[in-house]
């Protein structure tokens, strides 16, 4: 466990305090807060450095442009990429996601070619498919989930075969928390003549990630939900691909030279990174990368793992809780619905007490369904954490849910409509 | 802002036994209702004869506050015009989003969901109902 | 002309003076200073109110959905837009331009199809079609540049015809400063049956801007272009064509429903925003957009053309130099080349006394060619430039390029080579 | 940083007098550089005879400093062998990172460029013609 008391280092939980309110934030799957370094690297950036990047030609601007590239470099080697050139820039995870559909897919699927994802993928793994899928005719399968919540290889193993192009899977799961082996799913992608993708929104912010021992072909990640800022996220690809892929947008910065009808390329990243990028999201997400490097990432996962193995306990002792939770591998997120009571009804009472927790589809619709519910309540834990949360939770759980505890029936209907 | 303010009695009662729940098979209005913001998902049927609603009826499923609304919105509008229904969604709007104003009379049991205007967040899951049924009316008689 | 010293507002100019550099920023057409209102904005959302937007059920994250909202309606009353939901989120001009190009284009183009641009784009509203055309088989054509360095109307007339689906043109030239008569370009596109897009990243920072009196289907602007934070942007549309167009990224809060392999979408403008935008990106660039206002845009323009002129008139005086700027609608954008002494050389003199501006191609190749140059050094006046900015690079410029000027000839090539 | 340590008497002679501009023929090895940062644009070619280099050209268009750049390395290369002028470069790129040593003996009129160092704006500019010349030899012997 992280023993310090890193809410400290985040100036909301203090701030709103102040304002004798508490913020119990359990919501870090959706965005993470953010420690007062990240917030002072913006300040500061623009305060003193602000200019654009790469076309400078005086210093400010060459001070710019090695900030960015130095944040291009702290991501690199915080996932374990061989080079800095192998990070592109994007929004956030989601466009990566993209990225690749559209820049790889659109122009290197057909009709009848085969692209594998899995029972639990969050929607920006599977519209972009959809997109692509439209436009190429390629079709899509899935890696069923077990009655553990866990991915199913076999049936991985099962769908693969001489028409598949591309496996991406989630690393964590945003809903159940569930790891995946996606070593394992990489290599048998590999085996197959697949390439692989691992979306590693959940992963990189929660446990050390080596994007070479996985030995994913590309590997996505949000600023945002790693203590860094919005509008900032990654996309690590083998730099061979990169190389071989086309372009997605097009415009400044990523062409060498443009014809009225026809241009060529500048090479990745930069090919990869059309127009004015999030220069101060950059530097923002190497100052949060900092401040994770700090406290260590082991440190992060174990501490999550046992606040969520902790929270799994405590909240099963609740009446009528249906916990989403693998026996193994979970970490600190804890989907659960309670009886009679609607997951976004629970936010509401949790709310009334300061504890922010997420009710809904988490964008996983697909995976709802194979759950058999329309929605679940989702805590999800993060660094600033600790048990004392949890005891909060379940609290004002029990407290709040009693509100809705079976009633006497309601008069007849005529007689409500009678009285108008 | 008290939870009580917002899980009120009546609306507790309609979320645990709702009125008027179900589709009529043979209506003169519907249309489906999607709250994006949490997944809430409505059906609204109406049977309009001269005019006058005589009938109408919800189905789907969601939060306590917009399967409850809906529950009281169906019973409110029946043996109303359409103008009249229109009328009442548009008070009941402005109700939830916390417009001063004297809402007793009318609103009949939509009173008890003048609480949510307390509540931002869950604004969107009280009027979806009403919303679905504009939306109905909107799309115009299905049988023409 | 802007009275008060604006330069206070903006910290950067304040920290290098301190540092002992003077800092003499011209080089605003590529990205500018950020008024101190605009950092504490940002500092202000991460430290107070940070949370996920829309799918949140607790009160912050409604409170972050808030201001994220009330930055939409700001960027779309700025710019005269009818409703906010006409107003979608993006990185960057570069971003939404490329969302047309591939959402519209990819569905919209077909074989033989024609798209209308002009002489003197940004890579940014070349490279997109370039790639769209690849993809559909549509043609490129172009409206010609006069000798002033003006559209030539009558080549616009030329090229329209029934196969002109779309006439996508830069509102203010990045490089000469011109301001085209947008107006009239999207009424004549609008008589042929094509649609009109307006690249307004260099209009909508330095002029007022009403999209519904151009009349245009399309406007793109950038925040860091106008006092806003890096990584937000913006697509202006007309909403029925928001409605009827395919989105563009897939992912998260942009759809109603998502199935394994298919999807609906939600309405615009949230269709085109996928996955957690740039939150604080938004909210900075309302605080950008409020500064501005208070300065007022046509104050803005004023100033700015005073400049523009004012500088035209003083570096004309320069031995040697070129000035490419039209004689009338010119800006605050000075691009021009000195004979003997190459662009980039001529940055690194400025630099020398703390002046930055560019020097290079400015993402406008085709442009280059046509005024038979390879690249030009550029000079961008902005609202917090004043007079005393130009005479100090009129007087840089004088004295540094002197070194420059004709030598006596070297020893002749073998005496070097024998003198290793 | 004076401007005088980098526009410096040499380099401002090779710029406005280049030597060993235009194509070689028939060259054994040829490549085109282009700096993205600035537009510079240049080609080399090399003649290589019995694994030494007989002669070497240059042309295209850019700033001072890349173009008395390689204007300077093709007087340096000459007579050397490719091993010989790869090792030159490297120490060459050293010298204008900024990278301490003692580089007067072997640069030659290269030394002229020392100030580019200070600065880091240009330090592509000086580097391109030699990258060039390197990404010439990788590509391997053109008539093979
Ligand atoms: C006319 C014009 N269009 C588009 C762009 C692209 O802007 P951004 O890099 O912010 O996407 C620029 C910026 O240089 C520009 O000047
Ligand atoms: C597993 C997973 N993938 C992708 C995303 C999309 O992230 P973003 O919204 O930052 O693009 C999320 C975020 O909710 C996620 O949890």
């Amino acid at each position: 466990m992280i023993q310090r008391d890193t809410k400290k280092d985040f100036p909301i939980f203090g701030n709103w305090k102040s304002k004798g309110k508490p913020l119990i934030y359990l919501d870090s799957a959706a965005t993470t807060q953010k420690p007062q370094e990240v917030i002072t690297s913006l300040d500061d950036y623009y305060a003193n450095y602000n200019a654009n990047v790469h076309r400078g030609t005086y210093e400010l601007s060459q001070i710019a442009t090695d900030m960015y590239e130095e944040a291009r470099s702290k991501v690199a080697s915080f996932i374990g990429a061989a080079k800095p050139e192998s990070i592109v820039f994007t929004r956030n995870a989601t466009e990566s996601l993209n990225l690749v559909a559209y820049a790889w897919g659109l122009n290197n699927l057909h009709e009848g070619d085969e692209v594998i994802l899995s029972d639990m993928e969050h929607h920006s793994n599977l519209v972009p498919w959809h997109i692509i899928s439209r436009h190429t005719g390629a079709v899509l399968k899935f890696i069923r989930m077990s009655s553990d919540y866990r991915l199913d290889l076999q049936s991985l193993k099962d769908n693969l075969g001489p028409k598949t192009k591309m496996v991406s899977v989630v690393h964590v799961s945003n809903v159940l928390g569930t790891i995946n082996p996606v070593k394992d799913i990489c290599r048998m992608a590999h085996e197959a003549g697949a390439l692989a993708m691992v979306d590693g929104a959940q992963s990189a912010p929660h446990m050390p990630v080596d994007v070479r021992d996985i030995g994913c072909d590309f590997y996505v990640l949000s600023g945002h939900k790693m203590c860094g800022p919005t509008g900032i996220g990654a996309l690590y690809a083998k730099y061979e691909l990169l190389e071989k892929m086309e372009p997605f947008l097009g415009g400044g910065e990523m062409i060498n030279e443009v014809f009225p009808t026809t241009s060529n390329y500048a090479r990745p990243p930069y090919k990869f990174e059309a127009g004015t990028p999030n220069i101060a999201g950059a530097v923002g997400l190497k100052a949060a990368i900092s401040y994770l490097e700090k406290i260590g990432m082991q440190n992060v996962e174990d501490h999550e793992i046992e606040l969520g193995d902790y929270a799994a306990k405590r909240l099963a002792e609740v009446d009528g809780i249906r916990i989403f939770r693998p026996t193994t591998t979970g970490t600190g997120v804890i989907s659960f619905t309670v009886d009679a009571v609607h997951p976004h009804d629970i936010s509401t009472i949790l709310d009334s007490e300061g504890i922010a927790i997420r009710a809904g589809h988490h964008c996983a619709q697909p995976l709802m369904r194979k759950l058999e519910v329309q929605s679940t309540a989702r805590a999800s834990f993060y660094l600033y954490n600790d048990k004392s949360d949890v005891e909060a939770l379940a609290a004002a759980l029990e407290k709040g849910i009693s509100i809705f505890r079976p009633r006497k029936k309601a008069a007849p209907e005529q007689t409500v409509r009678d009285a108008r | 802002m008290s939870l009580n303010d917002l899980f009120t009695e009546i609306i507790l009662d309609h979320y645990q036994h709702p009125h008027n729940h179900g589709l009529i098979t043979n209506p003169t209005y519907s249309s489906r209702g999607y709250n994006e913001s949490c997944g809430d998902d409505i059906q609204v049927s109406v049977l309009v004869k001269d005019g006058v609603i005589v009938d109408t009826k919800f189905s789907g499923a969601g939060c306590s506050i917009s399967q409850a609304s809906a529950s009281i919105m169906t019973d409110l509008v029946k043996g109303r015009t359409i103008e009249e229904a229109k009328k009442l969604a548009s008070r009941f709007y402005d109700m939830v989003k916390g417009t001063e104003g004297d809402y007793g009379e009318e609103m009949g049991d939509a009173i008890s969901m003048q609480g949510v205007s307390k509540f931002p967040v869950r604004v969107k899951c009280a009027t979806l109902g009403w919303h679905t049924l504009e939306e109905a009316f909107a799309k115009g008689d299905i049988k023409e």
